[in-house]
């Protein structure tokens, strides 16, 4: 704390006006909410990556089945169970057609006389794997999106009337789920399936019937929160009708948590398809999914690893990947966010 | 000054009313406001200084009793268009300048809210107008309105919520501890600006704080309220210099000034509910004991403070 | 006076997604035995930053110690192992925060989280360490203190709480007691009992407190001397009379002013106008420049240094530079150094205490 | 009686396939320790030999009691509870049986009071048998009647002379009458036994009474593990070797298989995907079955003419699709492609000539032909295409099939477009009964050694036709073999021949599929087990531990 | 305490009521007859089976029995395990089912918490990212797969455990036990993870560190229990789940439990036993969630059951 000595020319001492306006000046640039969690995620290593992985697999969900001009449903039994082969790669010891057969390795593509590729192997009817694959993903994906789609609309709009009307509303439709909840919801799923004609409709409706309870939950713990702070009665002070309240103040509010909760729906929906598919009362035949094409490769994983490998793997990834999103989504937008 | 703007009569909101966890959040209180003039209200946390302004601006019905503003009660049914005109007249500044402001909206909509429900403006390039008149007459700028609301301090936020109360050009405004959250060399923004516009737009306010001095300086009369009760009311000077209730004495004493001198010799009288040993048929009242001055008493503490009185 | 603590040039940033916060930019003050000193600043102006620093409480992943020291025993507190400064925590420095509702643990009974610190610190059995508890629980008014033992944080109230916060802060008898807010978010009345609970407590067990808060009248209340901080800068520091009756800074003079004061009838308050700093990037300069009525061309370039005032008063304003031209500080303000003998507005006849 | 002699040279061609009864003829030395571990596929629902209707249920009963003839190791019934081949009476109506010395597990006689006591129990319409009224119609006296509600149980034509001589009257004569002895249904019950216990009686291990090889112990009614241990009391104990044989139900075969191979179990079923894999294996047999499969075409749906009462629709189906790769690359088991629908290695003549050396093969796959017929088929009903649902089960097997038909139909068959339904097995018998299906899948096991048992399924309004189908002269071909035919073997099996030949060739009724056949693996030291071609799948008596 | 006790019971009761009349008129629309099977009987044996099973009388009727035998609590007959009750058919399989549920919970959750705890007390660092990483895989295999992988490996392959039944007491149930883990493991690290690292963000962990705690005693001793209590909310359905979603692995293992007997009724059409089975389940469901929301209120000090003092 020593005194200045030094010598300062006298004219820097001059007074200065300050413009009361740059006393106000915000010199942050300006951002959005979106934008700032934006630039959050982006910092997210794991959940860029995942977003990028994810955009592939959407994309070869979409053009993969079209790749290698083959059909998912084409049969040749004289083609059955081949390994996976493919140009190039098979030099390297992988990838080279050889697999096992009645206790032996052998190169299957040479006795049975093959000389296509392969490039995921064959099946047990003969069709070509990697086809299957690629449709398979598209068809889980479109379950699990639609069932997400539905889930988020029951549930955001059942949540939010319970939460928004409050009172006896709430009572009553609390009370509804409470019940709901004392359901197991396996059995539920079951249940309807067997009721409904078998199909993709059939499943996504089992996987929604429950599925929106716990949107529902977080959406009204939500809206309780948010409809008694300070702006929502700011805004009834003004004479805001409901409708206005609920798009304008409660719904973009809201967004981020309805968003994140929906990149853990979407993973569960594809397990779901894939226990139900366990369990034999999945899609039928002869449309894949990735359960059913687990299911096929886990009775043979012993043998032909390939058919269960590859779907695994896309379903494992896809699971990592909604999980990473959902788990940076999170952090992005709502630090302090619970569940 | 005497016009009555807003008469509270015996107003009672009890939350969860016969339930067990029944909170009498307020317990009869009666008080008018003047057009033009500031009414404080002052008393510890959670003894329903919230509440009542929340319930005479239609936030929460009323249990009991009756708020009349301009001679119209503010409760019981209402067609829409009242409904609207009285939202109109009557606005609310709140306390918390980070949860009243609605993150994800620009300062522009937020401003601009009142206008667009109440239809005040023709276009969106009058709407601009209007919402930069708002910003400057609280100190902004234009440059403020593309912005949200994460991205300003608390006494511009805080600004921002008067600014929304204007845009609708109201009569009265509550002012919910507009400044308790706020920072000390902050607050005088906020305090200044509200003086100026009551002078400016002739504006009638209801002030809540429970921070005295500020209190006393932005005040024409003042009530301080204990557990949902008012228990005395006066004009400022006239509560400071006599305060009659204990509980009055003992707040007003309690207060630490900015003054280290006045400190040193600054002596707080506690209070104490049960000193009052009200008998069981003691009438407990509230009482004008000089003119505009009223206490919550009974009949023996009224003559005892009669007697006090300067 | 004996120094039991000095902060030397402490310069410490937050690393954030943001950039670099730089919330401390070279702070330095001395802690006397058995005094209290005030910090006080507007939010965000590095006061809890500067205490928490002191007790190495901020996150170590996303903190750095620039530069300085923190002198205690003659150790340096920067640099002390962290097994070390645990052996600080509680027993020579303790701390006690803003907030009494969420300071406590809330699932665990309050009686064995006064017993924690005794127990760690002081080679005691249990049963010693409940009865020093006990009494440590009395001695800060909780009454029944033997039976409400057992019970949990949310069966007491606001003012309770806090007094079981500086129960827990006292149990080791520390040398240095550090308050930061502690009666903020209080009820006036409650501050009060607060308060004269601490200055009691003070007296008895002769220890020095740092006291933060941003409430003027709770500095005037409790402070020996006080610090004013300002943009993660210490910008004037005197004797609380100094600082209330003679102060030196604009900021300093603006906090004042701001303030209505029961007995003046000011018809408008002074009001600091615009925003604290942006840390992220701090402005070129004397920080509050940009909002000072009274800033001189040099404030703009160049960080104005500490001008000593008295021996014990302190204040970085370019306004002490011999060259600066001399300026009217707000009319309360003069009012204020009219009671004040140093002064240059002394006025004799007015006052006669200080 | 008929029963079939030596089956041994006609085997079809799996790769290393063991015959089961090459290995029991090499006589081995039994080991010390005769612990036996087997897998079931399901739990048993009912041990009651009036109730059971599962193959799980009639192998336990078949290895638990015993009824008056068993399948012997060369699948021939003779005598057991019988002391002696019965007497036949000149117009094949009357069956005198006399019973030896046996005795039930808790030492008392086993009389012929008790077989009396259980069939009547079984035709018995407040039992609710299901197998009671269908073995006994038409072939014991008085069964339909009864069973019908119209006559009381004690008119059933089956007598006890005295406690060791049993009188059995028929309805009408039955070539294969005494095969039937061996069927569970037919099983001795004791009256005192069976009342004491009353509802109780059969829910336990305990709670049942047994005359076999073996008693069943540690059955708690429901759990998916039993024992069975030797029945000291059994008037045979000295031949059976094993002293006891676990049994736990695994369902999911990739886990049987793991269980066989950890040693764990002795044998074990391979199906599905596994099957190519393990044909060659060392340990693997191929057990060939009698089961058939087929689809049905439902003619009529909801009162309504279907598609598939064309006969040339019917007929281009059931010409369309490769058996062959259907048995080698997707079952893979040993099945082999079925160009008939009495098995092969089934039902044998006088001469022991195998039934299918007489009755030739029909609907053989052709897709030339099969075209043909399609193109007349659909000109005759004045479509270009059709939709066609093929109703199937919800096993992963019959699911692979399904997918393989459909593309094989679609393939074969322009214009067709073939939907899949699958379903559990009850919800099939549900759309079965009701006819509401296009073509469905099916399969038959027999219950007794007779052609009949297949070919009687499909008269007009027989039991198991739900189809619509019907033709005058098949049914008086299967009506004439009951009636006078029933006693001319060589014109009985000629008529079958020309029935066949009508519901495959002519009508396509049905399009078979496949014989089944099944890959098991079976250790080495396992020996002596009896593999039946209908009846009851197993008998334990004979098997034993060597070399283990 | 009584009262909310009460209250719950009777909310627990008509939920089961409720749920019980649902899956009665469910059953109804299934397709396939429960006596379908019976496929070999005549027309008259089918009425007489029907009568048996009181499946001939109209369906209000057999509803009516149905609800008076429940609330003896009586489940009915089994329509494939001839003349068994249902009672006796659950009581048989839910041991194991219920063994291998209470393992994977009790060995789930313990490495879940202690993956959590790693990873929060070691945020964004190796530690965090391995433990996440753990976490989310667990979670990422479809849990048969996991099984099967299991099986193969350690049974299998290593002869390390049995390959499955349940004859080899304690040993048999540990795999089975670890593939049914995952999924709680998965879910109470990243619950634990996130709740710890929002506790370790609190001012009374600063406390206890300003009193000189050290890290260990900080984890356990003040964080851990504040951060388990809102998972104990989340386990009550996992683990009831646990016992009735187990059918996957009950039948990858061979073990004879309820979710193996669920599938196999329903693939039978046993109308009885599946409507048994539902009951069982939502009766256990509810019944843990009764439970783990007393459990709660014991756990956590703050909360006062509502409905009265206790
Ligand atoms: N919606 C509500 N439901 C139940 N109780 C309520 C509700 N709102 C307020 N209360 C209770 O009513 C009482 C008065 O609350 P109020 O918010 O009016 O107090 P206040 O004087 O504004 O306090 P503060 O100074 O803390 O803002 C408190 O005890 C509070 O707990
Ligand atoms: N953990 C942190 N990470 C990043 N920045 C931080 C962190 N803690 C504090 N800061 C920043 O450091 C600066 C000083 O904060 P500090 O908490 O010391 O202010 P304060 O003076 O105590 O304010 P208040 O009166 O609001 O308590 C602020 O700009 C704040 O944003
Ligand atoms: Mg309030
Ligand atoms: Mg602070």
């Amino acid at each position: 704390m020593q005194l200045d000595k030094q010598q300062l020319p006298p004219e820097k001492f001059e007074r200065v006006v300050i413009d009361s306006d740059s006393a106000e000046r915000i010199t942050k640039p300006s951002l959005s909410f979106w934008q700032d969690a934006w630039l959050r995620l982006r910092k997210n290593k794991a959940a860029i990556v995942s977003m990028v992985v994810l955009v592939l697999l959407v994309l070869m969900a979409l053009v993969g089945p079209h790749l290698n001009g083959r059909s998912g449903d084409t049969q040749n039994l004289r083609h059955a169970n081949l390994p996976p082969k493919i140009p190039g790669i098979e030099k390297l010891g992988i990838f080279n057609g050889v697999g096992e057969l009645g206790g032996q390795k052998l190169d299957l593509y040479e006795v049975k006389k093959v000389d296509e590729y392969y490039w995921f192997g064959t099946d047990g009817l003969g069709r070509d794997l990697f086809t299957r694959l690629w449709e398979g993903t598209q068809i889980s994906l479109l379950i699990a999106f639609i069932a997400a789609l539905i889930d988020v609309v029951i549930g955001v709009a059942y949540g939010g009337i319970s939460g928004y009307f409050g009172g006896r509303t709430d009572d009553v439709m609390q009370r509804i789920v409470e019940i709901l909840i004392g359901i197991p919801t396996l059995i539920v799923v079951i249940l309807m399936i067997l009721i409904m004609e078998p199909g993709i409709t059939a499943i996504i409706i089992a996987i929604s019937i429950t599925g929106w309870i716990g949107m529902s939950r977080i959406v009204r713990a939500q809206i309780l929160k948010f409809k008694g702070q300070e702006f929502v009665l700011a805004s009834r002070t003004l004479g805001a009708g409901h409708s206005r309240i609920i798009t304008k103040h409660l719904l973009p509010n809201i967004l981020g948590i309805v968003i994140i909760n929906t990149m853990f729906t979407i993973p569960s929906a594809i397990f779901f398809e894939a226990f139900l598919s366990f369990i034999g009362i999945g899609l039928q035949p002869p449309a894949a999914s990735l359960g059913t094409l687990i299911n096929d490769g886990y009775k043979v994983m012993e043998f032909q690893p390939y058919v269960l490998l590859f779907p695994s793997l896309v379903i494992s990834i896809l699971m990592i990947a909604f999980n990473l999103i959902g788990d940076g989504l999170r952090d992005a937008l709502d630090p302090k966010m619970k569940d | 000054m005497a016009e009555k703007l807003l008469e509270v009569k015996n107003l009672k909101q009890y939350f969860n009313a016969g339930k067990p966890s029944e909170v009498k959040a307020i317990d009869n209180i009666s008080f008018d406001i003047y057009r033009g003039e500031t009414f404080g209200l002052v008393g510890e946390s959670g003894c329903g200084k919230s509440t009542t302004g929340r319930t005479i601006i239609r936030l929460y019905d009323a249990t009991d009793g009756e708020v009349l503003y301009d001679g119209v009660s503010v409760h019981g049914n209402k067609s829409k268009s009242e409904v609207k005109s009285l939202n109109q007249k009557m606005q609310m500044i709140f306390q918390d300048p980070y949860a009243s402001l609605n993150p994800r909206m620009k300062v522009m909509d937020i401003i601009a809210e009142g206008l667009d429900i109440h239809g005040l403006v023709k276009n969106a390039k009058e709407r601009k107008q209007k919402v930069i008149e708002l910003l400057e007459t609280v100190g902004l700028n234009k440059e403020h309105a593309e912005r949200y609301p994460h991205e300003f301090s608390g006494g511009q936020r805080q600004r921002i919520g008067i600014a929304r109360a204007l845009a609708v050009n109201p009569e009265f405004i509550i002012a919910d501890e507009p400044i308790s959250a706020l920072d000390v060399s902050i607050q005088a923004q906020v305090v200044n600006l509200l003086r100026d516009l009551q002078k400016e737009k002739g504006l009638t306010y209801l002030f809540i704080a429970h921070d005295l001095s500020m209190v006393k300086y932005i005040s024409d009369r003042i009530g301080v309220m204990y557990f949902g009760k008012l228990v005395e009311m006066a004009t400022a000077e006239e509560l400071y210099k006599n305060p009659m209730h204990p509980y009055t004495k003992s707040l007003l004493s309690a207060i630490p000034l900015p003054d280290p001198i006045y400190e040193r010799s600054r002596v707080r009288t506690p209070y104490n509910p049960e000193d009052h040993k009200y008998g069981p048929d003691e009438k407990v009242e509230f009482r004008e004991i000089s003119p505009e001055h009223f206490v919550l008493c009974s009949d023996r503490e009224f003559a005892q403070m009669k007697k006090e009185i300067k | 006076m004996e120094k039991i603590l000095q902060v030397k040039d402490l310069e410490l940033s937050f690393h954030t997604f943001a950039g670099e916060v730089k919330a401390i930019r070279g702070v330095s003050f001395d802690l006397n035995k058995g005094e209290t000193l005030a910090i006080v600043g507007e939010s965000g102006s590095g006061k809890s930053v500067t205490t928490k620093s002191i007790m190495r409480l901020l996150p170590e992943s996303s903190s750095e110690f620039k530069n300085g020291q923190i002198l205690f025993n003659n150790n340096d507190l920067t640099k002390l192992p962290e097994k070390e400064m645990q052996k600080i925590r509680g027993k020579e420095i303790s701390m006690i925060f803003q907030d009494p509702m969420t300071s406590l643990n809330p699932t665990m009974p309050i009686g064995k989280q006064v017993m924690e610190p005794i127990l760690k610190h002081q080679k005691v059995g249990k049963a010693k360490a409940k009865e020093v508890a006990i009494d440590l629980l009395k001695m800060v008014g909780i009454p029944n203190a033997e039976n409400r033992y057992k019970m949990y944080p949310h069966q007491f109230s606001g003012g309770q709480r806090q007094r079981i916060v500086i129960a827990i802060a006292l149990a080791c008898n520390p040398k240095v007691l550090i308050a930061d807010e502690p009666t903020t978010a209080l009820d006036v009345t409650i501050q009060a009992q607060i308060l004269e609970l601490m200055k009691d407590i003070q007296k008895k067990v002769d220890t020095s407190i740092i006291f933060i808060t941003h409430d003027l009248g709770v500095v005037a209340n409790v402070a020996d001397r006080v610090a004013v901080m300002y943009g993660g800068r210490i910008v004037e520091v005197g004797t609380v009379d100094e600082i209330f009756y003679n102060p030196q800074h604009p900021y300093t003079w603006g906090l004042l002013s701001s303030m209505p004061s029961l007995d003046l009838e000011e018809e408008r308050l002074y009001a600091i106008p615009g925003t604290p700093p942006d840390l992220l990037n701090p402005p070129v300069g004397d920080a509050f420049a940009l909002r000072s009525e009274y800033a001189l061309k040099i404030d703009l370039e160049q960080a104005p240094p500490m001008f000593q005032v008295s021996e014990t008063h302190f204040a970085a304003t370019w306004l002490l530079h011999p060259n600066a031209p001399k300026v009217d500080p707000p009319a309360t303000i003069i009012e204020r150094m009219k009671t004040f003998r140093g002064s240059r507005y002394y006025v004799e006849t007015h006052g006669g205490e200080a | 009686a008929c029963g079939g002699k030596d089956k041994s040279e006609d085997k079809n061609a799996a790769p290393n396939k063991e015959n089961d009864k090459a290995t029991q003829e090499e006589v081995s030395e039994p080991d010390a320790e005769q612990v036996l571990n087997l897998i079931e596929a399901a739990a048993i629902p009912s041990v009651d030999s009036a109730i059971v209707e599962d193959a799980v249920g009639f192998n336990v009963l078949n290895n638990v009691n015993e009824g008056l003839y068993r399948l012997n190791l060369e699948n021939v019934a003779e005598p057991a509870i019988a002391a002696e081949e019965a007497v036949v009476s000149e117009d094949g109506l009357t069956y005198t049986f006399k019973l030896r010395d046996a005795k039930w597990s808790d030492g008392s006689e086993v009389t012929a009071h008790d077989f009396v006591f259980a069939w009547q129990r079984a035709i018995d319409p407040d039992t609710g048998s299901p197998y009671g009224p269908f073995m006994m119609s038409g072939v014991v006296k008085n069964a339909t009647a009864i069973s019908e509600g119209d006559m009381d149980k004690s008119e059933l034509g089956i007598v006890a002379e005295d406690d060791k001589t049993l009188v059995v009257t028929l309805e009408r004569p039955v070539p294969y009458f005494l095969s039937l002895m061996s069927f569970g249904t037919f099983y001795p019950q004791k009256e005192e036994f069976v009342t004491a216990k009353g509802d109780a009686y059969a829910t336990n291990s305990d709670n049942l009474l047994y005359n076999g090889p073996f008693v069943l112990t540690e059955w708690d009614g429901t759990g998916d593990s039993w024992v069975y241990k030797k029945n000291e009391n059994y008037w045979d104990a000295e031949n059976v070797k094993l002293e006891t044989i676990n049994v736990d139900v695994v369902k999911d075969s990739a886990t049987a298989i793991k269980l066989y191979n950890d040693g764990k179990k002795d044998r074990a079923g391979v199906s599905g995907d596994l099957a190519l894999q393990y044909s060659s294996h060392a340990e693997a047999i191929v057990q060939p079955e009698t089961s058939v499969f087929y689809m049905k075409f439902n003619q009529e749906k909801d009162g309504k003419e279907t598609p598939l009462a064309n006969v040339n629709i019917r007929k281009a189906i059931a010409k369309s699709f490769e058996k062959q790769d259907l048995a080698d690359v997707i079952l893979a088991n040993g099945s082999i492609p079925a160009d008939f629908i009495v098995p092969k290695d089934f039902a044998f003549d006088e001469n022991g000539k195998d039934f299918r050396d007489i009755g030739g093969d029909h609907l053989v796959y052709d897709a030339e032909e099969a075209k043909d017929f399609w193109q007349k088929g659909l000109d005759e009903l004045g479509v270009t295409e059709l939709e066609l649902e093929i109703l199937g089960g919800d096993t992963e097997l019959s699911k692979k099939m399904d997918e393989y038909f459909k593309s094989q139909l679609e393939s074969n068959l322009e214009g067709l477009k073939i939907k899949l339904k699958e379903v559990p097995f009850s919800v099939r018998l549900e759309l079965d009964t009701n006819q509401q299906y296009d073509i469905q899948i099916s399969g038959w096991g027999p219950d007794f050694q007779d052609p009949i048992s297949f070919l009687d399924m499909f008269v007009t309004d027989g039991t198991n036709n739900l189809m619509s189908y019907s033709n005058p002269e098949y049914d008086a071909l299967i009506e004439a073999s009951k009636a006078e035919l029933a006693l001319d073997p060589v014109a009985r099996y000629e008529a079958f021949a020309k029935a066949e030949k009508i519901l495959l060739e002519d009508d396509a009724a049905i399009a078979p599929i496949y014989q089944r056949g099944l890959l098991q693996l079976q250790k080495p030291y396992f020996k002596g087990l009896a593999v039946h071609p209908f009846g009851a799948d197993y008998s334990y008596k004979w098997a034993y531990i060597s070399g283990k | 305490m009584v009262k909310y006790v009460s209250k719950r019971l009777i909310y627990m009761f008509l939920t089961m009521f409720l749920i019980a009349t649902a899956t009665f008129f469910l059953m109804q629309t299934l397709p396939g007859s429960p006596i379908a099977s019976y496929n070999k009987l005549n027309e008259s044996q089918r009425a007489i089976v029907e009568k048996k099973y009181g499946i001939d009388k109209p369906k209000p009727v057999q509803y009516a029995i149905y609800m008076k035998n429940l609330a003896k609590g009586d489940l009915g007959t089994s329509f494939v395990f001839k003349g068994k009750s249902v009672n006796d058919l659950l009581a048989s399989r839910f041991k194991p089912s219920f063994i291998l549920g209470a393992q994977a919970m009790v060995f789930g959750t313990i490495i879940g918490i202690l993956l959590g705890m790693i990873a929060a007390l070691r945020q964004n660092t190796f530690w965090d990212y391995g433990s996440t990483f753990f976490a989310i895989l667990g979670i990422s295999i479809p849990s048969f797969v996991f099984a099967s992988l299991l099986q193969y490996w350690v049974a299998s392959e290593w002869h390390l455990l049995p390959v499955g039944l349940w004859n080899d007491g304690w040993k048999s149930s540990i795999l089975p036990s670890i593939a049914l883990a995952m999924g709680p493991l998965a879910l109470s690290a990243r619950f634990i993870r996130t709740e710890m690292i929002e506790v370790l963000s609190s001012d009374y962990i600063t406390l206890a560190k300003a009193k000189g705690a050290n890290g260990f005693e900080i984890a356990f001793k003040h964080a851990l229990r504040n951060a388990l209590i809102p998972l104990v909310t989340v386990l009550g359905p996992v683990a009831a789940g646990l016992v009735t979603g187990s059918l996957v692995v009950e039948q990858i293992f061979a073990i004879p439990g309820i979710g193996e007997q669920f599938v196999s009724s329903i693939m039978s059409n046993d109308h009885a036993t599946i409507m048994g089975t539902t009951l069982f389940f939502s009766a256990f469901l509810i019944v843990v969630i009764f439970i783990v929301d007393i459990l709660y209120g014991i756990i956590d000090p703050r909360i006062r059951l509502s409905g009265g003092k206790s």
